[in-house]
């Protein structure tokens, strides 16, 4: 039996909305309303994790196949195969601060190897403080100067009187699949593979016109 | 330090009953080798990193233990035995002796700060037949990986693939395959988008690499049923493998526990031309 | 003024109660129901952050006090003073796994530095894996044998069907002074503790019966 | 390495203008220890660590880069000044040139994995004064570290305490010291509960370290208003401090910027008996 | 580098023949110690070198490759096997598994810049008895050692006095023992003079040492001919041995080939007493 | 390591005397350069060896200290100043900020088993024009540095070349000029026998290399007395010099005490391109 | 005035009979049967120092010129100019064992760097044992198997009853110069390599019938 | 058959005198006037090396015993016992250099090794020059300011018009055995060893009166 691994987060209902029109048997409503995180569906069994977990079960060969943040991808080192890119979801990992910051010597993040590959390749040598959340409070608290988050509406940027400075990254879901598994597994996964690929193509042609 | 109990990253003492159980798989792969013919080399533990600077693929280096010796020079604590194997023998081979049959075994340390956890101390064994070009080698090698992973109580499945067919497809294509995810606009070629989605054969590739088909087509005349030619596994760097490149798994677990293939031209870089073919199993 | 860093987490009704006891202005739950996470109350500046938080604002001098649990604290290797010890919120970080798992090889922690600490400390070499939430699943999904994780009633120890190995650590929330503004407003900040001080014993003797 | 703009932890170069500022900073300090009869030493960047090892509290030794030299010695690049300054001149001070005033200045790297970031590199600039055991010492020294901490720009708050009291009091109460928790149960000394609630006097130290005491009180009646007497300002490692033992804070960023006391025994320990009190102040 | 056929001091590959070679050593060591109820442990090839620091006998550390590793963490490469044995054992030790019989073996490797030539690298080999502090032991591992090196084809000559004796005399007379050349002048301990001369008896040695002396002495009983008390045979320093301290010698190269000794103190250093002797052979 | 009073291979404390003749050095280099509009760069003491791989003559990276640092790169302590000025600057560098007068100043420490003895620790400062390919800087360059020579106490002889002729005459005739031993049998260019005879003339060289030719007459007509073309004074290696190369001795010594010439390829390699000609001197 | 180093061993006479042959006015007969080093002649100061001494005073700059074996140049890793090369002296340096030696590994030598330079280059680990002399009895009495030394007629070897199993290098004798005065006393320096090599071509010719 | 090695040398006659004075069968004038360095007498082989290689061939088990300047010992970091110190040969390793000498830099010898360790032991920071012979000349020269060597009667010392400035080590000949040979024929040693005592305790009160 498969298992796949749905984030709990942001990404969950246009997940389970792709498998669904992939023609799996997801978990409902119903299912999602009780405080359980494994369900048996059509023989899939779905777990649902921590947005930022989903790499680590793929990653293990804990679950299968996957979908995730390519923040949380990059922000794991996550070797795990990326077949499909989905067009929902997408959002960008900022650099933000206040109007008339001083140069960037200390930022705040969730995000400390990604907000380290930036600074390295631009050369910025910078102290990097990794939070939990509420990131942006950081700024406005003078914790650090800057702080790199992801943006998705802008809206907790002007809300606490921030601007954005630079783009770190575009970030997509991603669907992700164990090397193992892909390679002991070839059949059912190319399968999973091609029917997300399609239901993915036909919401696309939906919204196209 | 704070820990007294500690060992540095990658090595831990392995006491009366670990050892034993050690021995005990060592023994199970070296009388297999020693029966077929194989010799075994002993390989220190730490070797010069000059040597094989060319043949690191990526950060690899920054896998090991690294340190600067008395005199200056720049060493490294084993971990990868197939290039240093090829240092040892090169200047030792005479060509009357070819083809030689080899094993190996033996710690290997690796200091990464791996990604996800996983820091533990391996041993590796793996043989090789040196001054063997034939497709018959290659058919033998891959036999003796399957048997030697069914003894170790593995149930082998092995995908192999000719490493020098990505080369022909241009760096595009090899990401594409890396990563596994293809754009599917046309910009990138045919054969690609083939080989990704499983349904490229061997006479799509035919076109581009003929040798390297025809190749593969004897192999999978000869190789056992436990093994499966897959197209799309391709490493971002070609690394040392000039010919079949092959990874064994356990399907039971789904883990890698061998890696083999074909590196014809790495015995000329440490000075005697030689074909060979080999594989190491990784034991944690 | 003085800013004090309140946990938003399990914490923040005792921690905010405390302060009162102590005299203080904290905001209330007028003030709590807003978004907001800034508040200026009798002289000091509130801030509202997550609990993992706190001992990173305080570190860093971007508040001067704050109340963290000590798994925080040692999580992040916090250097803060930590003069007063508190009674309520206590519970114990705990190694757990299936009945009958196999000897610990793989642990997943939403504490990686003290789960390092432990497994040392016994002589064990183990792989950690960090995880962000529902640690407890990983060991029902097979992700790990054995999770570290804080118990506090261990309901979700029974739930999940796993079983307590051992105590890893007594976990207690404490108020913890930041090192440079402790001895540069050293008057301030004493005022400060020995009124949290007086708060906690009169509490105690309360619950005494 | 991946970037080709990075630099090794705990260095980077100062282009044009910071080069200047730093030069700005350095003629500042410099001038006023010249003026003040203070002769300047240059210290080696690295140094054996073997020397050092009884000096070093806790796991210090490894905040700096460590190697293996060619001779097989481990060597450190300089994280610390004051150990080095005192092995240096140690083998050279003839009793009649005593006492000495000595400053020195120089970068000093730290590799460590700081807590919660902070991994820059520091310059140091500090001085000394060698063969001088008077309160007077201390206080001109206390008077001077104030007097640069201005010339820097900073409104100085200077926190000073013996060293030695610490010791009086047993291992439990400097442990409650240090964590700023104390069991009030009785289980402690009553002058550590005193101390920490900054309820003990001098008056109250005098009966457990007399010396400690009548010294602290001289040192008050000379220090300027920025000095302030904390009698729980101890740390959890006795370290190579005798007597006074000071940090300047910069009131502006309640950052510290400076510590120093007095080290009656570190000379001795180099070979040459001498008196020696100095302060160093950390430039990011 | 210069030179592509070089190795790192120390090390260098066995091919075919000399590892077959070694194989038959190992398998006849190994072999008679398995029948004698030894088991065998896994040591790891690189440690901390601080768990050993008050165990070197002056330079010692000096002769092995040391680094400094990721965490900042002195690491050495195994150069003797003895303590590692008990820092792996003591905490696995529970006391109703004694006495436990150990062996272990692997290459050692040195760095140093030894006298007069000599740097090869090393294979050793060795046997320990854990929990068994009686005079029996002593004479049992005795008689193996000889075995094992008639074993490997020598003609053993094993030299053996207690290390705890040298301590009585002071160090003047140790120091005269170890250089052999004594100060006829009354200024030493006439034990010490007739040590050196070969006069001495264990009567003379009861005086100063009685326990050494009635071991000795029921050692002797039992211990083949090919052991020779000889009381001269001291060290510079007492390094970790407590009671008998003997070398094998093959006395038709006249080339040391085994040193052993009792240690009764050293597991507890590792966090578990328990009294061990043992014995390691050196293998070029 | 046997002795409380050495001091690493390469470094030494400078005490007071020494270290107040240094300042007295440096401020004399230091007030002519920055008179002469040259701005202060500070460069680390430790840097990455890979930047500079491509970069080194030979065994060079052998003469350095170095190490592996916690993230397992290879570091180096500074044993050559020009390369790292280009990294530092390259990145920084604005079209418009051209032409840049740079200079920088510092220890460099070298480990090297230097042949026949001097194993000093060694101070350079150093001044660069970057961005200013013209032959006015060339002969600016060369009379800044004999002023500085003659400001340091020395007389100087300006021994120049261009390192571009060399590569023009083949490799055997170079190793004839490095060695100045030439076959006279033919089989050399006559050139190369002319050259090192001292009698060919900057006509002779025009027809192999006619821009190097031309531009070392314009040199010949701006530079001092104290300059000497010498044809013969070639290096074994190119190293990054792409124009003119020439070293500083002291009449009086005999010693050479300073190293310079154009390398206008290095900045691009770190990113920029821009031409640069500078000089280093060494003082012991 | 120029300094010149002479080797007082087996190539003393050649030397000076060749700078005589270049016009310099040499120390005579009578000037060595004194036990003085040291000459003043027509301009130069003629030192007589040992063979492996000369590479060491024009390293360092005490001799502006001097003649040595290419045995001592290279032991000393001398970085001299060597313009001329002399055609008297020349030997070889060998690999000598007794007949039937066992594999090397273990040669004494009056050479350790040359040794360890030939060695390495053919990839055997052997130690090397430096001897000050009589390096051949090192073989006879078994100190090593194998030596490396300098043979010129073979007669040592012979009489020891030793064989020939390698050539090391050849060796021959040169003018060196040190490269400081070369750089700075070109002119002079120039004028003497001319004299010396005219000298040599002379007695080249005179050699030829 | 016992094998002892003589030093060629100035310590050659009275090594052989102390040989003979203990009863042993020594080589006579006869034999050492052929170029002989191996003789068979009285169950001893007596080898004739270069005092410096006294202490090799002891050190590396080619000869039993063995008698060596403790010049040669130290130089060689010779292991061997060294059981007996004689009364004759004795010298001391001097600091020499001329009147006026500037600060130590630099110093020629050939003894390289005790000229580090007497550097090392007085924290001096020179370079040494390792030189074959004449070494007084280098200061004489101007190739190093100073210079270590032996000293018996100062002779070449005041030719040289140098002057002595320290003593760097008192320096005597010593009967040397090697390690092994020591420990395996352990009778045999001892009895050389008492006979050699014996003779130089003899020669001594001969000396005496």
């Amino acid at each position: 039996m498969m298992r796949i691994a749905i984030p709990k987060g942001r990404l969950l209902e246009k997940s389970l909305a792709t498998f669904a029109a992939a023609g799996y048997d997801v978990p409902d409503e119903t299912d999602l309303a009780t405080r359980k995180l494994v369900f048996n569906r059509g023989g899939v069994e779905w777990i649902f994790v921590k947005d930022c977990d989903v790499p680590v079960y793929v990653e293990h060969g804990a679950a299968d196949a996957g979908i995730a943040g390519l923040d949380q991808i990059l922000e794991h080192d996550c070797t795990a195969y990326q077949p499909v890119e989905f067009d929902f979801g997408r959002c960008k990992m900022m650099l933000i601060a206040a109007p008339g910051a001083p140069p960037l010597t200390k930022v705040a993040t969730k995000y400390p190897r990604i907000a380290r590959q930036y600074l390295d390749g631009r050369s910025i040598r910078a102290d990097i403080v990794p939070l939990g959340g509420s990131v942006e409070l950081a700024a406005v608290l003078n914790l650090t100067s800057h702080v790199i988050d992801l943006v998705e509406t802008g809206e907790t940027v002007r809300v606490h009187k921030l601007e954005i400075q630079d783009v770190v990254a575009e970030i997509s879901p991603r669907l992700i699949i164990g090397r193992g598994v892909y390679r002991t597994e070839t059949k059912r996964i190319r399968d999973l593979i091609s029917r997300i690929e399609e239901a993915k193509n036909a919401s696309l042609q939906i919204q196209l016109p | 330090m704070a820990n007294k109990f500690r060992y540095p990253t990658g090595v831990r003492p392995l006491l009366v009953e670990e050892a034993a159980r050690r021995k005990q798989i060592e023994a199970r792969f070296a009388g297999r080798l020693e029966s077929d013919g194989f010799d075994e080399v002993f390989l220190p533990i730490i070797d010069y990193v000059e040597p094989y600077v060319q043949l690191h693929r990526g950060d690899a280096s920054k896998q090991s233990y690294r340190f600067i010796d008395r005199e200056g020079e720049l060493v490294a604590i084993r971990s990868d035995f197939t290039p240093m194997v090829a240092r040892a023998l090169a200047p030792a081979i005479a060509e009357g002796d070819l083809p030689l049959r080899i094993f190996y075994r033996g710690d290997v340390i690796r200091v990464e700060a791996t990604r996800l956890g996983a820091n533990r101390e391996m041993f590796q064994i793996g043989a090789e037949i040196i001054g063997d070009p034939t497709v018959q080698a290659d058919v033998d090698v891959l036999r003796l990986a399957a048997d030697l992973a069914r003894a170790a109580g593995a149930t082998p499945v092995i995908v192999y693939n000719d490493a020098s067919i990505a080369n022909t497809l241009g760096d595009d294509a090899r990401q594409a395959l890396v990563s596994k995810r293809i754009a599917r606009d046309g910009s990138l070629p045919e054969l690609a988008v083939r080989i990704l989605d499983g349904t490229a054969t061997l006479n799509d590739v035919r076109e581009f690499a003929p040798l390297a088909a025809d190749r593969l087509d004897a192999i999978a005349q000869g190789a056992g049923s436990e093994c499966l030619l897959q197209l799309d596994d391709v490493d971002a760097a070609a690394g040392y493998y000039t010919g079949i490149h092959f990874r064994v798994y356990d399907a039971d677990t789904r883990k890698r526990i061998a890696e083999g293939g074909r590196y014809d031209d790495l015995y000329a870089r440490f000075g005697t031309a030689a074909a060979a073919i080999g594989f190491t199993f990784t034991i944690e």
